[in-house]
């Protein structure tokens, strides 16, 4: 076998603080076989992006290697002067960064930032049309022409991608690249990744945080946690059999498609990950592991390696790989209250969102009707731009709706937030997205808790305090968190915080835009199983927005699936992965990347842009993009809304017989996975 | 990454009260040399602006008849003015003037000026947009050009200076107010105090104002700063306080004439003036370090 | 773009509007009436009376203020209540005095400054950077009067440069130049350490952006990355920076045109106001404020048009 | 209604015209020292070009009026008195009436009709000769009662003013005026030409011709060619340019900008002491500060307060302080040592005693001391005079608050004549009783102290009408004596102008007005 392309050896790498010296990775082995699609997965704070810049010795002003080595053929980067890494990047590594929208200078035509980079590997300017066109981009003169801030985030990326492919870099290192990316967008530059791999025999290191992506598009997987490798081996066999109890919880927190909660519970990993600099001599993941045994406190395990393959760095490895254990963390057994007759609490009809821009009116939503009914929840799915978020903040009433009715309980809602009474106030009320923007900082947890019992259920202050210390209860937070300030809580506690706020005045109807997508998969699959709890608990309604139809799957009873403004279908959660769909749903299945390497899953992928709101087509809005486009009628008239057996509604001119008939089946599983 | 790196790591149990998160900040304003100093020397003259009287060998229009145009000695640090005035007394009791003006000035327009800025940000619509546009309108007027025409209506006085300053800096504390609560009004935190039905006067000054605090506290040392300029300037040019007292700029311009005879009496206040600006600024620097806000301008 | 100037141009004109109704009102807060100062107190009533009528004083406040814009727009500025002489020719020979000095002392300052701030910023935290933020803050710290007396006492004396900068009307650029040392000098000192604090903030940052990466790791040499991409963004809102600091000048300027005895506009508007002459004020004034606010305006077109997120929109 | 002159004056510039109205010529300068040398030299070679040149720089304050019956201020009476010439000057050296535009004149002998002749070869600016009909023209518009000029009163006393010939004016009065010659040198009797009404062309007859004039910056003048004295003016050109600060003047001299400064604080003249290339001057004045206290109402309308005023006051330590020891001590009366024919050196106002001043204001009725508020204008040195007052004062008791304003606003709104306490400053004069005339007689226009005494006003009759010199210094006396007992007036001291000129200049004669310094004497050496 040919030595590798790329070889950490022990590599260490710290960051000065102040007079602190933190640690950021630790002994990391780890090595790239020249061609190999390699991906490097961990949550946020695992010193995954640390390892993709010190790969290519490139750290911050405080960041700094401070033993080991970076071989990269036969030279070790770590030795090598600025001058002679310089001469190496571009030609030899290239790098994708994360969010395109910032990674590309603003004041310069995209093409000329692909010239710039041509000259400087001596290659002919011109080339740029044809990489672009590699890059499929239907009209690469124009495009060279514009400056990033015109180009959408997907074609930014691409650019970017040219960029770093110009120089014919044996190792590409991507960094998280199509995290800002919606899911279509996303497969499609997976799908450039893969060619452009193919073609020119690219080794890749690819960062990521998404599983989902690691299954569909590595050859190898490492795992990293807390600045240590935890686990490395070949993509299929980390998926069949996680050696790492940290494996196995991220793989466990995952909702695979079709996964649902009152079925096959998500299972989560207790506790954070450590901050940087807060390691304990012993193992890493001890204090979060359900297998964790005395040994595992006292001694730091050692990488193993169990196969040629694989290594590990896991005390109980041989357990685990005899079956003798199973890393997998017991259930919580959800609180089963017997469902009560649901009855209808919100009705919308005809919803209509506007903003006023500069340029003209943008047009958010456009003519919504939902119901939500009570101990039930309506997921809405849909990327960005397709008017979700503006749906919910309607019905709260942070947004005034042009056009439309709400109604609440039966009773029409005031569209405007100050002509809501106090009860109605307390029967709305909405989980945020954001945990780190979702409480006062200069609040303590406990003013932010008791604020809702005051002023919507009129607790007297006296009396709050005690009534705190039970929300807090019922998000499985201490009682003391009352006196903390956000600041000393991680995020997935001020997620929680938030929900007992939102509950504090026990509402009909909870709206939850996003509330788990700026969460590391660990924690959001507890948050997941919290919200799912309390709603059986209060019997509370709930209006759950997200853009992964895996968790929309996972927590809702009803979803809808929303494009440019309208609801292109709405369908039972049991059904959603089953043809027939709007074409649109089956777009948007195609694209997203299951966790699991072992599922086939069908390609089809939307041309073009997503049209701006601010004139949106005519028709079908999704005529525009449509694999299944029919022909005029889709551009001239509105589709109807199809009803099917299993429950869902299309808003399609295609008859569903057709749909039946052309449509199979997005997901398939290899074996009888699906549960 | 280097985000993650200088990320808090410590986490208390509890929430730590004021003061012991005053001390926290104070003790991050005091770390770097200059920003330490800049606050101690800001510190001393305030110190001696409350208690300069106490200080000062002489007082501020004593005259020393024999001792007239003497050079800074034992007896006369800083010597003695044309008029036989001790001018280290001067620049002593001077302190007081630059700080009833210039701090008391910067106060009042930081006080409005925020209530303004509160108000305008979070109610927006027409009161926002006419506001705006009449702020615009007075910053249309370069500041000291304001002060001259205001001077010119009110008479130069020291009551007239301290109204000029709070005029012309009340809509630059205002703006700076109003565009933090832009920011900070759409975020999911004020979002939830409002669909929870707090008052917006709880919203305004419970809620938003804490998170405009840093930028006052910055916007404040700089308008302070600014404002020791303005007034200075104005008393330079003969149309803010008036003769005997000892204001700086003042001294200043009645010493412009004996600058041969008498230097010192020119160039101690001037030079009090300038340790004052200094200070100030670097304790403005500091509190942009101590409030994260190094990038902004 | 076309749609932007316009608006900018909208948006100039009712801040102007409005800035010359707040001139409007200041100046007729005035203490004393008007004809008074003119005819003086020993004047009989019928001759105020005349006086006020000749004026149209007789007019309500919103006629007034009308026809005085009027006037002043059609460029009838009339004359000067304490000198006669006629008004335009007057404001318009300092403007171009003050505003020589000014342009000169950004011909040389900003420039200098920008270096300056370039040098500190890409030496973060290092000596050379300590020294340049350290002395442009001592160098802030002085008033523009104190940096002019000092300049005065060690340069004029000394060296034998211009301490007064009067200049004749004729007198073409070379010969009024030494008269400009010295009060551009001083104006240079104050805008030297604004600038050069503001570009270095404005360049720190610009380094932390995402996209100098991409430079970097393309394997650009470093100088290409500074000068193609850092500066070229950072040099953004420099020039706002800089379209601020004339405005700035212009108000720094009435203490150095009278430290210097230089005859430009703020000097003019500081002998206006101790003469109580009405129309010579509010005719400088607004000129002031016009050549401020088209100083911004110039700023921000240019601005959008070095920047192809405003001048192309998306 | 009186004068529109003084109106507009008064509007814009009243301290100045003060300073103006009350000089009628330049007063004596026994002390002046400077490089006078001959002033009138006159060694130009019969009809050839004059021989000296060059260009004399002037800094001055800005011009504000340029028509001779509205100027006041040194700057404009120094333009007016190099573009126009006066029919009658008055000697710098001697104090004595000189022919100018009058080649000479002759009085009756009642003192009340005076036959001037006219000089030869005098012409204005424009070519036409100065004939008698302008004299009469230009008299007759500054005593015209409809005009407001402020020189109606001062020649309210003429009956008429004719041509007797084409060279020849007679002046007809309605009673004996002893300083009728001076009366004729006020600062406004400049000739102009018959039939201006406006005079603002500088279509005059004198040494100098306006080049441009640029409000607040500068004029330029240049050497009239056609003037009747041969050899004058010796310089080919002079600029006046425009300062707001004396202190800018200054610099300017040091730097080399301007030749010549004619006004200037003490700690300037100072500091100019040792530099090279420059001479400096300065001449004594009968000008002074005054400190006066209204005596028709509480509390100055007890005599008690201004004796306890007067014995709180170190005179002594004023002038040390607030002129640097320049001028002379006052002693609280108009009347100057530099008028040596009625000065009264034995008058002294009581020497100064804290305790006694403490007494009388306690018996007053103040024993705990009196608050007052001075006022002053922030002009000249009188922000330190009240400074140091208040300092003084502030041991016997009388506490000061002081309220220190632009010297527009104070003497313009009329706020000097209203207030109790205040300073004034008033200028030199060539003779003293118009400080008595218009400061101190009942009624008086700017008898700002509002005094009233039947003894003061008969003794200063005595002195403004008799033609017999022996009994006028009597009545000087006696005001003397009175004023320094009794009088509403302080006035600490008399204080000298200051001049300097580059040493490539001479000829230069510093006046008590300085405005009144001649220019056309002045030559490079």
């Amino acid at each position: 076998m040919a030595s590798p392309l790329l070889q950490l050896q022990q590599l260490a790498v710290s960051y000065k603080v102040g007079r602190r010296t933190l640690d950021a990775l630790r002994d990391v082995d780890l090595s790239i076989d020249a061609g190999q699609t390699y991906g490097l997965v961990g949550e946020s704070g695992s010193g995954k992006s640390t390892l993709a810049l010190a790969a290519m010795r490139y750290l911050p002003a405080n960041g700094f290697i401070r033993s080991g080595s970076i071989m990269f053929g036969d030279k070790d980067l770590a030795k090598l002067s600025p001058e002679e890494m310089r001469a190496r990047w571009g030609r030899q590594i290239g790098f994708v960064p994360q969010n395109p929208a910032t990674a590309l200078n603003p004041s310069v035509r995209v093409g000329d930032q692909i010239r710039e980079a041509l000259r400087l590997y001596s290659r002919d300017e011109s080339d740029v049309m044809e990489i672009l066109k590699q890059m499929r981009i239907a009209d690469p003169a124009r495009v060279a022409r514009q400056y990033p801030h015109q180009l959408s985030g997907g074609m930014q990326q691409r650019m970017l991608i040219s960029m770093a492919l110009s120089g014919n870099p044996h190792l590409l290192v991507l960094d998280e690249p199509t995290t800002a990316l919606d899911v279509t967008t996303e497969a499609a530059i997976l799908d450039l990744l893969r060619g452009a791999q193919q073609m020119l025999n690219t080794a890749m290191l690819y960062v990521t945080h998404n599983l989902g992506v690691v299954a569909t598009l590595t050859d190898r997987v490492a795992v990293l946690y807390a600045g240590e490798l935890a686990e490395d081996a070949p993509t299929k066999e980390l998926f069949r059999q996680p050696l790492h109890p940290y494996t196995r919880g991220l793989l466990d927190s995952v909702p695979r498609l079709g996964q649902r909660k009152d079925v096959n519970r998500l299972r989560g990993i207790v506790g954070q990950i450590p901050a940087l600099g807060e390691t304990i001599d012993a193992c890493v993941f001890a204090p979060r592991c359900p297998l964790a045994i005395e040994i595992c406190w006292q001694k730091r395990p050692t990488l193993d390696a169990p196969t040629p393959d694989r290594t590990v760095r896991c005390h109980r490895w041989p357990e685990i790989m005899a079956g003798d254990i199973s890393p997998s963390r017991a259930v919580e057994k959800s609180s089963q209250v017997t469902k009560q007759a649901a009855n209808q609490v919100l009705q919308v009809d005809g919803l209509q969102v506007a903003y006023k821009m500069p340029g003209g009116t943008l047009q958010a939503v456009r003519g919504v009707d939902v119901q939500a009914t009570s101990g039930r929840t309506l997921g809405v799915v849909g990327e960005s731009g397709s008017g979700k978020s503006s749906l919910a903040r309607a019905v709260i009433g942070l947004v005034e709706p042009s056009e439309g009715k709400i109604d609440l309980l039966g009773i029409q809602l005031p569209k405007r937030l100050t002509r809501r009474n106090r009860v109605v106030l307390s029967h709305l009320q909405m989980v945020f997205q954001n945990p780190e923007e979702a409480l006062n900082p200069h609040l303590t947890v406990g003013e932010s808790l008791s604020r809702p019992l005051i002023t919507l259920r009129g607790v007297k202050p006296a009396d709050a305090k005690a009534q705190v210390g039970e929300l807090l209860a019922a998000v499985r937070l201490p009682a003391d968190y009352a006196d903390r300030l956000p600041s000393q809580l991680s995020g997935g506690e001020k997620q929680r915080v938030a929900i007992a706020r939102a509950f504090a005045s026990q509402p009909e109807l909870l709206l939850a835009d996003e509330p788990v997508s700026a969460l590391d998969v660990s924690v959001q699959a507890a948050i997941l199983n919290l919200l799912a709890d309390l709603q059986i608990e209060h019997q509370t309604s709930m209006l759950f927005i997200a853009h992964d139809i895996a968790v929309v799957g996972y927590l809702a009873d009803e979803i809808a699936v929303m494009y440019l403004g309208q609801i292109m279908q709405t369908s039972p959660a049991e059904t959603i992965f089953d043809a027939p769909y709007h074409p649109y749903t089956e777009a948007l299945l195609s694209s997203v990347p299951p966790p699991d390497p072992f599922v086939k899953q069908e390609r089809i992928r939307l041309e073009g842009e997503l049209p701006s709101a601010v004139n949106p087509p005519n028709g079908c809005p999704f005529h525009t993009r449509c694999p299944r486009f029919l022909g005029d009628i889709c551009v001239e008239q509105k589709p109807p809304w199809r009803e099917t057996e299993d429950g869902k509604r299309i808003f399609c001119h295609i008859p569903l017989e057709d749909l039946l008939r052309d449509q199979t089946d997005v997901l398939q599983f290899e074996g009888a996975k699906k549960s | 990454m280097a985000s993650a790196a200088t990320a808090d790591v410590t986490k208390q149990s509890a929430a730590p009260g004021w003061g012991q998160r005053f001390f926290s900040l104070a003790r991050t304003l005091l770390r770097r040399p200059s920003h330490a100093l800049g606050t101690l020397i800001s510190l001393l003259f305030l110190v001696i602006a409350i208690i300069g009287p106490l200080l000062a060998p002489y007082g501020a229009n004593e005259q020393i008849v024999a001792d007239a145009r003497d050079g800074p000695s034992a007896a006369h640090w800083f010597g003695v003015d044309t008029l036989g005035r001790d001018v280290y007394s001067r620049v002593l009791l001077g302190t007081r003037d630059i700080f009833t003006l210039a701090g008391i000035g910067t106060l009042l327009a930081v006080l409005i000026g925020t209530s303004l800025g509160l108000l305008s940000g979070y109610r927006g619509g027409w009161f926002d947009e006419l506001l705006m546009r009449f702020f615009d309108s007075v910053l249309a007027l370069p500041a000291l050009l304001l002060a001259l025409l205001l001077l010119g209506t009110l008479g130069p006085s020291r009551q007239s200076v301290l109204f000029v300053i709070v005029i012309v800096y009340i809509p630059i504390v205002a703006r700076v107010v109003r565009s933090v609560v832009l920011s900070v009004k759409t975020r999911s935190y004020i979002e939830a105090a409002r669909v929870q039905g707090e008052s917006s006067a709880r919203i305004l000054f419970r809620e938003i104002l804490p998170a405009v605090l840093p930028a006052l506290a910055v916007e404040a040392a700089l308008r302070f700063s600014y404002a020791i300029f303005l007034a200075s300037s104005l008393g330079f040019l003969g149309v803010g306080v008036q003769p005997p007292s000892p204001e700086w700029g003042l001294m200043v311009n009645e010493a412009r004439d004996a600058v041969s005879q008498t230097p010192w009496a020119l160039y101690f206040p001037a030079a009090a003036i300038s340790l004052l600006v200094i200070s100030v600024n670097l304790l403005a620097d500091g509190l942009k370090h101590v409030f994260q806000m190094d990038g902004e301008r | 773009m076309t749609a932007y100037i316009l608006r900018r141009l909208a948006f100039l004109g009712l801040t102007m509007l409005l800035t010359s109704l707040l001139i409007f009102v200041i100046t007729q807060l005035l203490p004393g009436d008007v004809c008074r100062v003119i005819l003086g107190r020993e004047v009989g009533e019928n001759a105020l009376e005349a006086c006020r009528l000749d004026l149209g004083l007789d007019q309500p406040a919103p006629v007034r203020y009308f026809t005085w814009l009027g006037d002043f727009l059609t460029g009838n500025w009339g004359n000067s209540y304490s000198t006669d002489a006629e008004i335009r020719p007057l404001v318009m020979e300092r403007l171009g005095n003050s505003l020589m000095l000014a342009g000169f002392t950004m011909l040389v300052g900003v420039p200098i400054a920008i270096g300056l701030g370039v040098i500190a910023a890409l030496n973060e935290g290092k000596a050379i950077d300590n020294g340049i933020s350290l002395g442009a803050l001592a160098v802030v710290g002085l008033p523009e009067f104190v940096t002019g007396i000092l300049l005065i006492e060690i340069l004029a004396f000394r060296l034998g440069l211009p301490a007064n900068s009067s200049i004749r009307e004729t007198a073409t650029f070379a010969e009024a130049f030494p008269s400009l040392i010295l009060p551009a000098l001083t104006a240079t000192f104050v805008l030297l350490a604004y600038v050069a604090r503001l570009t270095r903030a404005g360049v720190i940052e610009e380094l932390k952006q995402a996209y100098v990466r991409t430079a970097e790791l393309k394997g650009l040499p470093r100088r290409t990355v500074i000068w193609r991409h850092v500066l070229r963004n950072a040099m953004l809102p420099t020039i706002t920076v800089v379209a601020i600091s004339f405005g700035w000048l212009i108000s720094g300027l009435v203490v150095i045109e009278n430290v210097f005895n230089y005859p430009g506009l703020g000097r003019l508007m500081v002998f206006a106001i101790s003469r109580r002459d009405l129309p010579l004020l509010q005719a400088i004034s607004l000129i002031t404020v016009l050549g401020f606010a088209l100083a911004n305006l110039v700023a921000d077109l240019l601005y959008a048009a070095l920047n192809p997120r405003i001048r192309i929109g998306s | 209604m009186k004068t529109i002159i003084s109106r507009i004056l008064r509007a814009f510039f009243p301290a100045l015209a003060v300073f103006a109205l009350l000089l009628a010529a330049c007063g004596p300068s026994p002390e002046a020292t400077g490089p006078a040398g001959e002033p009138e030299a006159t060694q130009a070679e019969p009809g050839e070009e004059r021989q000296t040149g060059g260009t004399l720089r002037v800094a001055f304050q800005s011009l504000v009026q340029t028509d001779p019956a509205l100027i006041s201020s040194d700057a404009e009476v120094l333009v007016a008195n190099a573009v126009y010439d006066y029919l009658v000057d008055v000697d710098p050296v001697t104090n004595e009436p000189t022919p100018r535009l009058a080649a000479g004149w002759d009085i009756s002998d009642d003192g009340t009709s005076y036959l001037f002749s006219l000089v030869e070869g005098a012409t204005f600016h424009d070519g036409s000769p100065v004939t008698a009909a302008d004299v009469v023209w230009t008299f007759d518009r500054l005593r015209n009662p409809d005009s407001g000029y402020a020189t109606v009163s001062l020649y309210e006393n003429i009956v008429s003013v004719e041509a007797a010939s084409e060279n020849e004016v007679n002046f007809t009065l309605s009673s004996p005026n002893p300083f009728f010659l001076y009366d004729l040198s006020d600062n406004h009797a400049l000739i102009i030409k018959d039939g201006t009404t406006d005079a603002s062309d500088f279509n005059g007859s004198g040494p100098f011709v306006v080049e441009t004039y640029s409000p607040e910056d500068r004029i330029v003048l240049v050497a009239n060619e056609n003037y009747f004295v041969e050899g004058q003016p010796a310089l080919d050109h002079v600029e006046i340019i425009f300062f707001a600060e004396e202190g800018a003047m200054v610099d300017a001299l040091r730097g080399g900008q301007v030749d010549l400064v004619m006004r200037m604080s003490t700690p300037l003249f100072e500091s100019l002491q040792d530099v090279e290339g420059i001479e400096t001057t300065f001449a004594s004045t009968n000008g002074f500060d005054l400190i006066r206290l209204r005596s028709d109402r509480e509390p100055g309308n007890d005599p008690r307060i201004i004796q306890a005023m007067k014995l709180a006051t170190d005179r002594e330590a004023i002038l040390e302080l607030v002129q640097q020891g320049y001028g002379s001590v006052g002693n609280d009366s108009p009347i100057g040592p530099l008028y040596t024919n009625y000065h009264d050196p034995a008058v002294q106002p009581p020497a100064r005693d804290v305790e006694a001043a403490r007494a009388l204001l306690a018996e007053a009725g103040y024993p705990d001391g009196i608050d007052l508020t001075l006022h002053t204008p922030n002009t000249g040195g009188r922000p330190d005079l009240a400074a140091v007052l208040q300092s003084q004062w502030a041991e016997a008791g009388i506490n000061l608050e002081l309220s220190v304003e632009p010297e527009e606003v104070y003497y313009g709104d009329d706020g000097w004549l209203e207030v109790d306490l205040g300073i004034t400053g008033w200028g030199s004069r060539p003779y003293p009783q118009f400080y008595l005339d218009t400061m101190l007689v009942t009624g008086a226009v700017w008898n700002e102290s509002h005094f009233s005494d039947q003894e003061f006003d008969a003794l200063a009759a005595t002195a403004g009408g008799s033609l017999d010199e022996a009994e006028r210094a009597d009545a000087y006396a006696q005001i003397q004596a009175l004023l320094a007992d009794r009088g509403p007036v302080i006035i600490p001291y008399y204080f000298p102008v200051f001049g300097a000129i580059s040493d490539l200049f001479t000829g230069f004669q510093l006046e008590a007005f300085p405005g009144r310094t001649d220019l056309h004497t002045i030559r490079l050496k």
